[in-house]
């Protein structure tokens, strides 16, 4: 099981070190697949019918089926890799490393080792979760940001299969369908960003704000 | 039974608005569906007793409330939002903003949506499972975009953009909430349902379930609109139809506000009450300040109103904090808002369709143009507002005595203070425009535009003056089960 | 209160417009004239009474009665006010207020008829009147207080009865300060020099003479009948002060109060005469000077 | 009580009827052009009717209230949490609630009139009036706190509403906006207010807050919380700033009785407040009376500068509210000190001075609005003359000014003489703090009044008498009957309480026996002086009457006392005087205004005029309010500057959004994640 988180670490360096989109889309399929394999190894002695279906369900979904969408977004609009980030690919993989001592802090923190937990399943998904979240907030492209999105929550999904033997997996299974109807819409909204403004950086979708706003003297001119 | 049809109901009609073609019969659908579900709910809802359906869905006298108001509210929405829909033109037509053309959602996907998301909000409310309640919320979340995307322009795709984005993130951090709640339960079975929950609430293990509070506090807070995680609100709830941002902010935003309500019961019950109270009252004053900063020059009164919901959540937030006398306060509190919300969006809405621009500096004499709404207006504006006599003011003025029993000084300044700052904006706002000299002659009102806003207004009065036995007993039992007593 | 108590105000309506031919005689020998008779005031009084009147176009029922008001306030004014330790005909515990506020009600009554005529003369006069009248009162008010304080009493009559040789060993400054800022007043109130001349011919100059431009014939008489009496009040005010009268058996009262009141007359004349008339702007700071002796006054009392 | 209650269900009752009633114009919306023919008064008088009725059946148990006789209290349990409908009436509810039985009936009669040719619908404006005045008897009788509240909370918007009718105007907008700000920053203390005191009586009914006991830090937080939130109805400087506002911009009848009725409700709120605070400490009684110098003082200052008739009656509210709270703070330290001769004559002479001020000022007011609408112009520059065309509005405002300016023998002077004796009063004990209570109240009402004098002089001369400084006002005409007589009533009323002075405070002494609390046996004795006084003040009075009629017939009687000759006003010999040479109210204030400068910050606009032939010049003043200007303009652009750069969080960036998120997880986690509550 180590192997395996170990594997998804590496993956999310990967995923902070490369501008190509192709790439890191096929990393996140990766870590889709690693993370279904995830509760067979948890559960090695015996292993429900329920959880292979999860498992099953999981690398078909993750895995496969998202990517796929994905990878069709990313056809329709015409980019390929992420053009200047915030925060540049090298930075980004020193900040990786700190993040990754970030979610270390956080496990030991949350006295997570000395529980039947496997500590180092639980530093990768809380670090797969917070590159997740570096990425939205550093990367320029809205598809970029729905895959940090599907990172984060695979990052999440570790977190349970470590945590919980048995989470009924009625439950497990809504979550699935909750994550690919959401990634579902997302690429559907990628799909008319694209259409919309040529273009899918959200740095300049700010038209909704409140910062240029002093037209309407209310407070102060009035009953002054 | 009764509460599975209530899922089920509008599954099913969702499902088939889907598919079917002729708008009459899908119209039908959909007020039949609203009425059905709200006689449902009501008749569930009615009995003393928690009616339960296995461990997983039941109905208590928390979920009673939110779930009957949920179900008039939409009532209304459909009402209102029949009429909205038939009179939106097919056609592409230029953006009232920047001109540029666009093309509204196919309706058969506009009803779908909405009905799914009555689904999944009753789903949110009767669940008594925390990870089932997860699935459902978040579902809501999948429901509500398109109806925020109704409008194909490109504000509306920016909302719904950073919506979804912005909540799903947060619900997924709840999750690991449910997870680390799950860690807290030491022993070999392990079960999210509330019963259980509650039923081995002494051995919970603090540490962890104070970290499931935090992050399902910051998930659910996410969704709830609770600063300064509340960034999508005002985007989501001014651009979208009016009819559904009355939903969002009456209904879903309750939702978001069960959530942390059920976990906030587990604490209590663990004996932690005080710590996840602290970081409600922290964030309640939060969203309260923060509201009402935005409010004082606002100049788009859709963002305005949304700014006014994050204010409420700010307000059931404390409530919830200071619990005792607070719990009552606040939950009855969530009763009027969600209702004089509501209403002010769908008057919003008429004034928008009649102006044709959300720029408060752009209208004036609202109340000469259209009588009813004008009125309606400032009506909804006092109630907002916390004003006799209506229900708002007997919730605040509740939740600002159990401030002062604590003996919590700075948090009751505060509170009066912040309320006192939205009081100055809002009026600033809503006066200039329902006032003043009528540019424009007077014009008649179709009767589903104002019927809805009418009979919640007349529901706020109600409750300002008088509070129905029924609903006050729910009420109290409520109170009593998040461990507030109520006097 | 008997027949006798009405003796005091009845001498006070005969002798009141006396006073005035004391001062222009005093002004006269100052001057080095003969100056006119003594009674000269009552034969100016009994030619205007017997005159018709005219009146402006512009002017309404106000003009004609304020005459009367103005006289009748007067009149009352004289019924509250003892003699030493003969208690005045209507006496009662605040009644130096009534006093104080019947005044201010002739003022009100001859400002509002300066304003009927819509002169901008006697405008100009009115305006000044209110504005030192609003200054004026404090400074009697914070004077009767200093009394007030002294005597323990609230009637204008008892406060005076308290008064006696005796006040003058143990508080005699007090009653110094009280009768200078007083004084000040007199002069004021019935527009004498420093504060305004009676005589002058520049109206833009005058007070309380240009208000009253427009009066004629009996209206007139009324007028200068009320202004005499006025002037009557606030001497007998300063010789309830300043003249132990109360030491006296009441016969020898009588005659030392009207030669004190006399006396006061001669001194209004000297201060007319030495005098030169101050400028306009002048007169609130005397006012509130005389009011900061009342104040003195009462930390003086205070201290002791 | 049950006929108090039915009373105000009439009174809303009608007024909705009214509403209905009155749509029949809006439904013609003729908003510009002549009155529309279809318009019959029947809204109008229907509301009238219902206020009349109302107030009549009101009146009843108040009457039985001030004879003695006690009225069985009401208890109703409601729903509401911490609320009871609780109802009862004592001597100090009954007596504020004569005020508003007097004059709200006058008032209606009168807007019957002075809105007949109002062109917009009359449904609001008859509403809300019934409203107010159904709210305003229901706060004197609400015996909850929570009950008072919304019902406090009724009142001021449904005053609201009034004051906005003639939402057209820009100012008329600005200054309803101004009201609710102001009346509501007095609601949000108040609410602290009741909740603290219920807190520590942990009940919210009137008799537990009575009965508990507080801690004197406690009950002096409660006191500064009482006159924040009632000192801002009533009008305590600095808070005034919405009547000369609201007062100007609403209709006349409207802010006769706002201004005459309505911000007295603030005092009695500030005195039921002390009934519930216990024993007062001599402090508070000290604040009183500061205040009331301050308004009394500022006030009629600020009202001598003014140029607009209605706006300064407005701030002569002011000034009569600084007297009245000069009045209670003499009697808050009466208590203090245990004195039972200061308790009787300043609370006797504070709340007098309520009903006083509620008769002289509605009658100003409803000359005001005669004014209004027989000379269509509030600016006293414009006015003049109208004596001769009005005669009756004439009559009943010089009555009503020479009662304001407290002159005998009107009622103005018998209230504020009780306060004088009340601070002479005070001083035969010696002590120092009671001598520098005497000056305070001797010097400070001294000057009050002679300055009111003045404002008033200013007032009645420059609008009736001389010429019409302009050509609508030469063309003036009187006003109907039903405007007339509410005015010939109150005018009467002035005079009457004048002469029946003993009465009158017979009449208060049940209201002060509520103040003075426990020991209302001490005050016979002390009543008893003051009686004897007032009956002087009567007789003298009476004498003074009597003695200038006789004087008048004298001089009708003399023997040329009848023949007049007319001609044109003396002018010094110049020729030609012309209406605009008159002394202008500006000018007449100007040596006043002048000396205040400093408190005033006048500003003038033309100048002197240049050179021997000079062009024709303008010249005129503006005086802007005191507090507004260096008080809250500047408090409120502060707080905006302060919270415009917070604004900038909302930009419009998903991932920094995101990265909120982000922070407040990390933040919490580092801050909260040790776990232990």
């Amino acid at each position: 099981m180590d192997i395996i988180s170990i594997l998804l670490i590496l993956s999310c360096l990967l995923l902070l070190g490369s501008s190509r989109l192709h790439v890191a889309i096929r990393v996140v399929a990766a870590q889709g697949i690693l993370l279904g394999i995830l509760p067979l190894v948890r559960s090695m002695g015996d292993i429900t019918t329920g959880i292979w279906i999860l498992s099953v369900t999981t690398i078909v979904s993750k895995g496969i089926l998202l990517p796929w969408l994905m990878r069709v977004c990313l056809r329709n609009s015409d980019i390929d890799r992420e053009i200047e980030p915030f925060i540049g690919f090298g930075s980004s993989l020193i900040y990786g490393i700190g993040l990754l001592a970030l979610a270390v802090w956080v496990t030991v923190r949350m006295e997570l080792t000395q529980s039947e937990v496997p500590a180092v399943l639980m530093i990768s998904s809380f670090f797969l979760i917070f590159v997740g979240l570096f990425i939205m907030v550093t990367r320029r492209k809205a598809i970029t940001q729905s895959l940090a999105y599907l990172v984060m929550e695979n990052g999440v999904y570790g977190v349970g299969v470590g945590m919980s033997l048995d989470f009924p997996f009625v439950v497990e299974l809504g979550i699935l369908l909750d994550v690919c109807v959401g990634v579902f819409l997302m690429g559907n909204l990628l799909f008319h960003l694209d259409r919309e403004f040529e273009h899918m950086d959200v740095d300049k979708l700010t038209e909704l704000s409140d910062v240029a706003e002093s037209a309407a003297a209310t407070t102060g001119e009035e009953i002054a | 039974m009764l509460l599975l049809s209530i899922i089920l109901l509008p599954t099913v009609a969702g499902t088939a608005s889907y598919l079917i073609r002729s708008h009459r019969i899908r119209r039908t659908l959909w007020g039949a569906t609203a009425t059905a579900h709200l006689v449902l709910s009501i008749a569930a809802a009615m009995p003393p007793e928690a009616a339960t359906l296995g461990h997983w869905i039941g109905l208590d006298a928390l979920s009673a409330i939110f779930l009957v108001l949920t179900s008039l509210l939409f009532l209304g929405a459909t009402v209102y939002g029949i009429g909205y829909v038939a009179r939106e033109p097919v056609a592409p037509q230029p953006d009232v903003e920047d001109g540029s053309l666009f093309r509204n959602e196919p309706e058969s996907v506009f009803t779908g949506a909405i009905l799914l998301l009555l689904a999944t909000m009753s789903l949110a409310i009767v669940s008594r499972h925390l990870g089932l309640q997860w699935v459902a919320i978040e579902a809501t979340t999948l429901a509500s975009a398109p109806l925020i995307y109704y409008h194909q322009n490109r504000r509306s795709l920016e909302a719904a953009w950073k919506y979804l984005i912005l909540c799903s993130v947060g619900i997924a951090v709840a999750l690991l909430g449910i997870f680390f709640i799950l860690m807290a339960m030491q022993g070999e079975h392990r079960d999210l349902t509330l019963a259980a929950l509650l039923a081995q609430a002494g051995e919970l293990n603090h540490k962890w379930l104070g970290i499931a509070f935090i992050f399902m506090l910051v998930g659910y807070g996410t969704k709830m609109g609770l600063a300064p995680l509340h960034t999508w609100l005002p985007d989501a709830h001014s651009e979208a139809p009016s009819p559904v941002s009355a939903l969002l902010s009456g209904a879903l935003l309750n939702c978001a506000f069960l959530g942390i309500l059920r976990v906030q019961q587990v604490c209590t019950a663990a004996g932690m009450a005080a710590f996840g109270g602290d970081l409600l009252i922290l964030f309640g004053l939060l969203s309260m300040g923060l509201a009402g900063v935005f409010i004082l020059r606002q100049t788009d009164y859709k963002r305005m109103l949304a700014y006014s919901s994050v204010e409420h959540m700010g307000i059931l937030a404390l409530g919830v904090g200071l619990g005792g006398l607070g719990l009552f306060g606040s939950l009855l509190h969530a009763v009027n808002h969600s209702v004089v919300k509501a209403m002010l969006f769908l008057t919003a809405g008429n004034i928008l369709a009649r102006f044709h621009t959300k720029d408060t500096t752009k209208i004036q004499g609202a109340c000469g143009i259209l009588p009813i709404s004008g009125v309606l207006w400032i009506a909804g504006f006092l109630a907002i507002t916390g004003s006799p006599p209506f229900g708002t003011f007997i919730s605040e003025f509740t939740i600002l005595r159990a401030t002062v029993e604590q003996g919590r000084w700075v948090v009751a300044g505060l509170y009066s203070l912040f309320l006192l700052l939205i009081f100055v904006g809002m009026s600033a706002i809503v006066l200039r425009m329902a006032l003043g000299k009528p540019q424009e002659s007077r014009t008649r009102e179709p009767w589903t535009t104002v019927l809805s806003p009418l009979v919640f207004a007349a529901v706020a009065l109600l409750l300002g003056v008088y509070l129905p036995a029924p609903l006050a007993d729910k009420l109290h039992s409520a109170a009593q089960l998040l461990g507030g007593l109520a006097k | 209160m008997t027949i006798t108590h009405w003796a005091l105000p009845l001498a006070a309506w005969i002798l009141a417009p006396l006073m005035l031919g004391i001062i222009n005689r005093v002004k006269a020998i100052f001057a080095g004239r003969r100056g006119q008779p003594l009674l000269q005031l009552y034969y100016d009084l009994f030619k205007l009474l017997r005159k018709g009147s005219v009146y402006s176009r512009s002017t309404s029922i106000v003009i004609r009665l304020a005459p009367s008001v103005t006289l009748a306030c007067m009149a009352i004014c004289t019924a509250l006010l003892p003699w030493g330790s003969l208690r005045a005909p209507a006496a009662f515990a605040g009644d130096i207020i009534l006093l104080a506020y019947l005044l201010g009600l002739a003022r009100f009554a001859t400002v509002l008829a300066a304003l009927d005529t819509g002169s901008a003369f006697e405008g100009m006069g009115a305006s000044r009147e209110v504005q030192f009248a609003a200054l004026a009162e404090p400074a009697f008010f914070l004077g009767m207080l200093v009394l007030v304080l002294h005597s323990g009493a609230l009637g204008l009559s008892n406060i005076m009865a308290g008064l006696s040789a005796a006040t003058w060993q143990t508080s005699g400054i007090l009653l110094i300060l009280v009768a200078c800022s007083w004084f000040v007043l007199l002069l004021t109130e019935n527009s004498r020099i420093p504060i305004d001349d009676p005589n002058t011919h520049l109206e833009l100059t005058m007070i309380h003479e240009v208000m009253v431009l427009d009066y004629s014939g009996p209206d007139f008489a009324y007028i200068l009948y009320g202004a005499s009496l006025k002037l009557w009040i606030f001497a007998a005010l300063i010789v309830n002060l300043i003249v132990p009268v109360q030491s006296l058996p009441v016969w020898g009262q009588v005659p030392l109060f009207l030669l004190a009141i006399g006396v006061v007359a001669m001194l209004v004349g000297v201060v007319e005469s030495i005098l030169a008339r101050l400028r306009l702007h002048q007169v609130p700071k005397i006012l509130i000077g005389s009011a900061a002796l009342s104040l003195i006054a009462l930390i003086v009392k205070l201290m002791d | 009580m049950e006929l108090f209650i039915s009373g105000c269900v009439i009174l809303v009752f009608s007024g909705a009827v009214a509403v209905f009633l009155g749509r029949s114009r809006a439904a013609s919306p003729t908003r510009s052009g002549a009155a529309d023919p279809t318009h019959s008064g029947a809204a109008e008088w229907t509301a009238a009717l219902g206020v009349w009725l109302g107030c009549g059946m009101a009146l009843i148990p108040v009457v039985e209230t001030l004879a003695g006789r006690l009225v069985q209290p009401l208890h109703v349990a409601w729903s509401m949490p911490g609320g009871s409908l609780s109802f009862g009436l004592d001597g100090l509810s009954a007596f504020f609630c004569l005020p508003i039985l007097l004059i709200s009936p006058l008032a209606a009669l009168y807007g019957c009139e002075y809105l007949a040719h109002e062109k917009k619908s009359l449904g609001s404006i008859l509403f809300f009036y019934n409203v107010l005045v159904a709210s305003m008897l229901l706060l004197m009788a609400a015996r909850n706190g929570l009950l008072f509240l919304v019902v406090w909370e009724i009142m001021a918007i449904s005053s609201f509403f009034l004051v906005v009718f003639d939402d057209e105007h820009a100012h008329v907008r600005q200054a309803g906006w101004i009201y609710l700000i102001a009346t509501h920053i007095g609601t949000a203390a108040l609410l602290v207010f009741f909740a603290l005191l219920g807190r520590q009586a942990n009940s919210l009914d009137f008799e537990a807050m009575a009965a508990a006991k507080l801690a004197p830090a406690m009950a002096t937080i409660l006191f500064a919380l009482a006159v924040v939130g009632f000192g801002s109805k009533a009008g305590f400087f600095p808070l005034h700033v919405w009547l000369p506002e609201a007062h100007p911009a609403a209709p006349s009848h409207v802010s006769a009785l706002m201004s005459g009725v309505m911000i007295k409700t603030g005092i009695y709120g500030l005195l039921r407040a002390l009934t519930l605070l216990g024993e007062p400490p001599a402090a508070w009684g000290w604040t009183l009376v500061g205040i009331g110098l301050a308004s009394g003082l500022l006030g009629v200052i600020l009202a001598l500068a003014q140029n607009d008739l209605k706006r300064l009656l407005a701030y002569c509210s002011v000034e009569n509210i600084g007297v009245i709270t000069l009045g209670i703070g003499t009697g808050v330290l009466g208590l203090a000190w245990n004195q039972p001769g200061l308790v009787l004559l300043g609370f006797g002479g504070g709340i007098l001075h309520v009903l006083n001020h509620a008769i002289f000022k509605s009658l100003l007011f409803f000359g005001a609005g005669a004014v209004v609408h027989g000379a269509g112009t509030r600016d006293l520059n414009h006015l003049g003359g109208l004596f001769k065309s009005m005669r009756w509005t004439g009559a009943a405002f010089l009555v009503a000014s020479a009662a304001i300016a407290g002159l005998p023998p009107f009622n103005g002077f018998v209230s504020e003489f009780l306060i004088y004796v009340a601070g002479f009063s005070s001083i035969r004990t010696g002590a120092t703090e009671t001598i520098i209570l005497a000056i305070l109240v001797a010097g400070g009402l001294a000057m009050i009044g002679g300055l009111a004098a003045a404002c008033f002089a200013k007032a009645f001369g420059t609008v009736f008498l001389g010429e019409p400084r302009s050509p609508q006002t030469a063309k003036a005409h009187e006003v109907g009957a039903a405007m007339r007589w509410p005015m010939a009533v109150l005018a009467v009323l002035c005079l009457g309480i004048g002469l029946l002075a003993p009465w009158a405070l017979k009449m208060v002494l049940p209201a002060v026996r509520v103040m003075a609390g426990t020991d209302t046996a001490s005050l016979i004795e002390p009543s008893a002086g003051a009686l004897r006084g007032l009956s002087g003040v009567v007789w003298a009075s009476a004498g003074l009457l009597v003695l200038a009629g006789c004087l008048f017939v004298i001089r009708r009687s003399l023997p040329r006392g009848r023949e007049e000759a007319s001609t044109g006003t003396w002018d010094c010999g110049y020729a030609r005087p012309t209406a605009r040479m008159q002394y202008t109210a500006t000018s007449f204030a100007q040596p006043l205004t002048d000396l205040f400068q400093v408190f005033l910050g006048t500003r003038k606009q033309g100048g002197l005029l240049q050179g021997f032939f000079p062009k024709n010049a303008a010249f005129a003043t503006r005086t802007p309010d005191a507090a507004r200007e260096r008080l809250f303009a500047p408090l409120f652009l502060a707080i905006d500057r302060c919270v415009a750069p917070i604004r900038r969080m909302q930009h419009g960036r998903v991932h920094e959004y995101l990265l909120y998120i982000a922070i407040v997880l990390v933040v919490l986690l580092i801050w909260k994640a040790g776990g232990q509550s």
